[in-house]
């Protein structure tokens, strides 16, 4: 059991090593200019992600926010693919017609990132309402900010999944902010888990930067949407140590935040715990290295590929 | 395995739906009071009876409604949604416009949104200003979706199941009006028609019409009434819309009208009479169009009367047009 | 103090004949011709709308549902200006621009009913926000039914008014039925209040067929609003002993259901909580007479006004 | 009291939003991210500090924002909303459509909803499906509100005061690509013009050419480059669109062509054709629109620049117009 955790954390390590390497690849492209417009990162969210995908099965399906690179990751998606994506390379998950903020990959299971706060959520509903007719066995997981919690679709679609019994796991990742506002400003009760416990829906409050308290939440909600027990509710504590969007100045932080919040970041304190346990800093050193050159050859095949052919932009309206 | 049966619109809906339901399994119906209570308007009475769970009500909750079809036809189930009144569609025109209409195109084609959203629009005698739009000019400046607009029992029939087949997001346009009139002799269980297409309504040389919806009725009185030679084109389908349709029929009339009765100003009718001016088909006189006031709908039978197009003010457009 | 009770609920049982008096009368209306196009009549719900109007200021502004002639009524509107509007007279309301579902009287504090499910909620929130500036002292309270509860922009609402601190009443009329669905089939937990009291909005359960207790919750929810302490929410449970619009063959009951309701409905609670008390049968008769009464000369004169003139149809849609 | 200031569009906007907080005390501005932050662009910086509590950032609830903006206004404040991007209107739709402009006329005149709401649209490079659309038409067909357009900075200053000191709802439909442009010379402090009109920005004999929004400097390019003689009218208001201006300038020239940003069906440019032919104006040649290729609008740069109409783009239609 032991030696299980541990191996268990190495690998956890390993795909959040993946995902800070694709932003911090990622934020760098977007400075070179090969990548342009808006781009959202989780660097420091990673545990949620993992956490989570980690625990999905095959059938399932993510819905994610314009925040979504590493839950794709996370999902399977390779990174040379999302890369390629943010580059607009005809080898991108969609072309480049996605790009940053929304694109998908339901080959992997990832339906798909989506830039309006909340509309994820009923979107889910429906891939669970599906789950019930079509014997897939399917659990759908959203996940979506603090506040996409007061956009009213959210509201809607806690109630329909709740009063319909449906396989949906609803993940909020507290960050804490949204955009540059801090969500304590805008709710008069901090507890956003309590508004699906009042719908009823089974809501847990985790440490969102530890994915084996993530994996274990997400593991029981499966279990509760297997048994047609429908829906729970997982607000995950967790601190984005990057700005909203690349540019993004942080302005609204109070001084020491961040530093304190680094401290925190599930990486960091995932490598602290395995030291702890007596992990020679070579090992941390060497997964590190190991996700770093995974994305590295990533981009660099992305780059490489052809820009997704202009003459295609009409296809695909309709069928 | 076609045969025929005396229809209302509202029957005619109803059985489409029946079949759809019957013949393809991945079908599901769903919204506000459909289910157990079979409609507040009773077009979907039955179905719950007879496809059970398939059919089902839904909270009060459009945006959760409309995301349901859109996740449930990416995993492809087709969801057939019903929005009580058009008007309501706003709470939610997110779920329509930035999600429906993107799924197939942002995905390259990966995935798609097989849903079709039933809904009915227009005014009717007291209904108020929030239950009266005809909002169709907002659906069809969305690229990625497809609408339909029937008016008559067949129509009807053969839409909604179009609709339904159809692999892209439709939206088809009812009308309560409509529900109960006559019944008609309908032609069901045929083949399937691919979406598109118009209905020529009347035949005549001097004038087209173009129109839709339920006041093709009133058209076709006025066209009855003036006895002015016109084609009278139905376009049951406004997306795709058949400007083919149009402009050869325009090319023999030389004369041109559109009739809707959604307002004026940034009405589909503007889009009709830019496409046919731009064909550069030659025209003996300068196109009308007959739609709404720019106004809200009062409440007021006397006043919505005065807003919206009346038998007569077609008649009157139609012999102007004629005459010039 | 029990004098005074006694006549605190002759005049609620006034107010209340009046408003059923009004909605017999419109019904009758509609059945005759005279009124068209979809009625919803609130027979049966009259306590909460007497026991709240009564307890708001002339400076409070009220937003109700398409279900709101009593809500006007009790709100001071003149039944024969209802009537005129429902019959598209020039001494409507409105001009019978609005008719049943839709007309306004803000000259005595009824800011409108609205025929979107939840949309008047938001509006509230915003009279309310309107109070925190222009020194009015403004409670702005709006009602809904059970169903808008799964509508988005009600949660919305009711968030901005909690972290703002609005003095807002949200009263919601748990009729148990929307439309012709069962509230208790739309929602996992039927106790609606606690989606408020999850937002941090003190929210109470009552019975809504009481108009007392609606005057007691209603004058505490003003109180809270005074203080700077913002929302309150009311969940009053009542019945409909009418179809939800005229001509619901309301199918959709169970058994006996409208019988057991009728023996419920405020009206004949009330009268019979002051038969107990030892009032007269003809005193409570005499009530009833003189609010159908006063309804009877309304409707007369309401008919016998002109209907608006079609020529100023266009009028108003601009300044 | 008028001076000049040398101010970007973005600086033009939050002079003028200052303006009106000093000037009318029954402004208030408020959105997400608006007050403490000073705006995801920056444009509304300083006003908080300087305004106090009428400044404040709001939950992401548009639905509740706009709300809030027709209550208050119906009480008689003067709300200035924000929403980030047109797209995300429609997740709230219902409170502009169904709310905000039916407040005068359905009361018959006796309550008015004096809000402004403020957003900004269009392509970006790399902007998603979500975040790029052109949504004026469908403000343009709801009756009730009005629509300006700047593109600017003086005109972003202009007709922000004008929107906000208007009595009905306006919507202001700002361009991000603008707010932090070269500065120019903006002359502020004088007198708040009533809405409506049109600015000229090119005049000629040969061509029309209607356009608005950010394209408006394509559009002056595309003239430049090709040198024909064109009169390029700029509809800062389009509602009210000011048809009478655009007819003196087809009569004289005898060819027309609207240009947008906005995909071409059911775009507005089909409400100008159809305004212009109705009037029985003469036209020396069939009408031309440019609009985005009817598509959603995708991420990758070399594919949005194959959807969305580029100077080249206009400047061939120009000259081919011109030929005519
Ligand atoms: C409907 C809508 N409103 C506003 C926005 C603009 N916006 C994008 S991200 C964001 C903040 C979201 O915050 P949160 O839900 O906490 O997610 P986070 O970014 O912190 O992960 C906002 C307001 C949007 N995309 N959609
Ligand atoms: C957004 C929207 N969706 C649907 C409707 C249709 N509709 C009108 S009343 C109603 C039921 C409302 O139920 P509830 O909130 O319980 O109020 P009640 O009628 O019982 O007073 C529905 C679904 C509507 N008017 N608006
Ligand atoms: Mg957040
Ligand atoms: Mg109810």
């Amino acid at each position: 059991m032991e030696g299980n955790v541990k191996d268990e954390q190495l690998a956890d390590l390993l795909s959040m090593w993946r995902i800070r390497a694709l932003e911090e690849t990622i934020l760098q492209l977007r400075l070179d200019g090969d990548v342009v417009g808006s781009v959202h990162l989780e660097n420091g969210q990673e545990a949620v992600a993992v956490g989570a995908c980690r625990t999905l099965r095959p059938q399932d399906a993510v819905f994610s926010t314009y925040r979504g690179h590493g839950w794709a990751m996370a999902r399977g998606v390779p990174a040379e693919k999302i890369l390629a994506e943010l580059l607009y390379r005809r080898t991108g998950v969609n072309g480049g017609r996605g790009g940053s903020a929304h694109f998908s990959a339901p080959e992997y299971g990832f339906y798909g990132e989506n830039s309006i706060v909340g509309a994820g959520a009923p979107i889910a509903v429906g891939a669970a309402l599906a789950a019930k007719f079509d014997g897939s066995g399917r659990v759908a997981l959203t996940v979506f900010g603090d506040g996409a919690m007061n956009q009213g679709g959210v509201s809607e679609a806690l109630n329909m999944a709740a009063a319909m019994d449906l396989p949906v796991v609803f993940i909020c990742e507290n960050n804490k902010y949204s955009e540059l506002t801090p969500i304590n400003d805008m709710v008069r009760n901090p507890d956003l888990s309590a508004r699906a416990h009042a719908l009823g829906i089974p809501a847990v409050r985790i440490d969102g930067n530890d994915a084996a308290q993530v994996a274990t939440a997400v593991g029981l909600a499966i279990m509760t949407a297997e048994h047609g027990r429908g829906p729970t509710f997982i607000e995950a504590f967790t601190r984005r140590i990057t700005g909203h969007y690349i540019g993004d100045a942080q302005m609204y932080r109070p001084a020491g935040e961040l530093e304190a919040d680094k401290k925190v970041e599930p990486i960091v304190r995932l490598k602290n715990a395995l030291a702890a346990q007596g992990v020679a800093a070579s090992t941390l050193e060497a997964v590190e290295q190991r996700a770093r050159t995974e994305i590295a050859t990533a981009a660099e095949r992305a780059l490489a590929a052809p820009l997704t052919d202009p003459s295609t932009a009409r296809e695909h309206l309709y069928v | 395995m076609s045969e025929t049966a005396k229809l209302t619109y509202g029957g005619a809906i109803n059985a489409a739906l029946a079949r759809c339901l019957e013949q393809m399994p991945e079908t599901l119906l769903f919204g506000e009071d459909v289910a157990l209570p079979g409609g507040v308007h009773g077009v979907t009475r039955g179905l719950r009876k007879a496809y059970g769970e398939r059919v089902f009500d839904t909270p009060i909750s459009e945006t959760a409604m409309l995301g349901a079809a859109v996740g449930a036809s990416m995993m492809g189930r087709r969801p057939i949604v019903e929005i009580m009144w058009a008007d309501f569609m706003l709470v939610a025109f997110d779920q329509i416009v930035n999600q429906a209409a993107n799924v197939r195109y942002v995905s390259e084609g990966r995935l798609s949104a097989p849903m079709t959203i039933r809904t009915q629009q227009g005014n009717s005698p007291g209904a108020c200003a929030q239950h009266s739009q005809n909002l169709e000019a907002l659906l069809l400046h969305v690229p990625g979706i497809r609408v339909a607009m029937p008016s008559q029992a067949q129509d009807a029939y053969d839409l909604t199941l179009s609709a339904v087949a159809c692999d892209d997001p439709v939206v088809v346009i009812e009308n309560r009006t409509l529900y109960a009139g006559a019944k008609a002799e309908v032609q069901i269980g045929g083949p399937i028609a691919p979406i598109g297409g118009h209905r020529l309504r009347r035949a005549g040389d001097d004038v087209t019409v173009v129109t839709w919806g339920a006041i093709t009725s009133s058209v076709e009185a006025a066209v009855d009434a003036t006895g002015v030679s016109a084609d009278v084109i139905e376009a049951v389908w406004l997306n795709p819309f058949d400007t083919d349709g149009v402009l050869a029929s325009v090319r023999r009339t030389g004369r041109l009208m559109v009739v809707h009765e959604a307002n004026l100003t940034g009405g589909f009718g503007a889009e009709v009479v830019a496409r046919v001016v731009e064909s550069g088909v030659s025209l003996s006189a300068p196109p009308i169009r007959v739609g709404a006031r720019d106004s809200r709908i009062p409440a007021a039978v006397q006043l919505a009367k005065a807003i919206l197009p009346q038998t007569d003010d077609i008649a009157a457009a139609l012999r102007s047009l004629a005459a010039r």
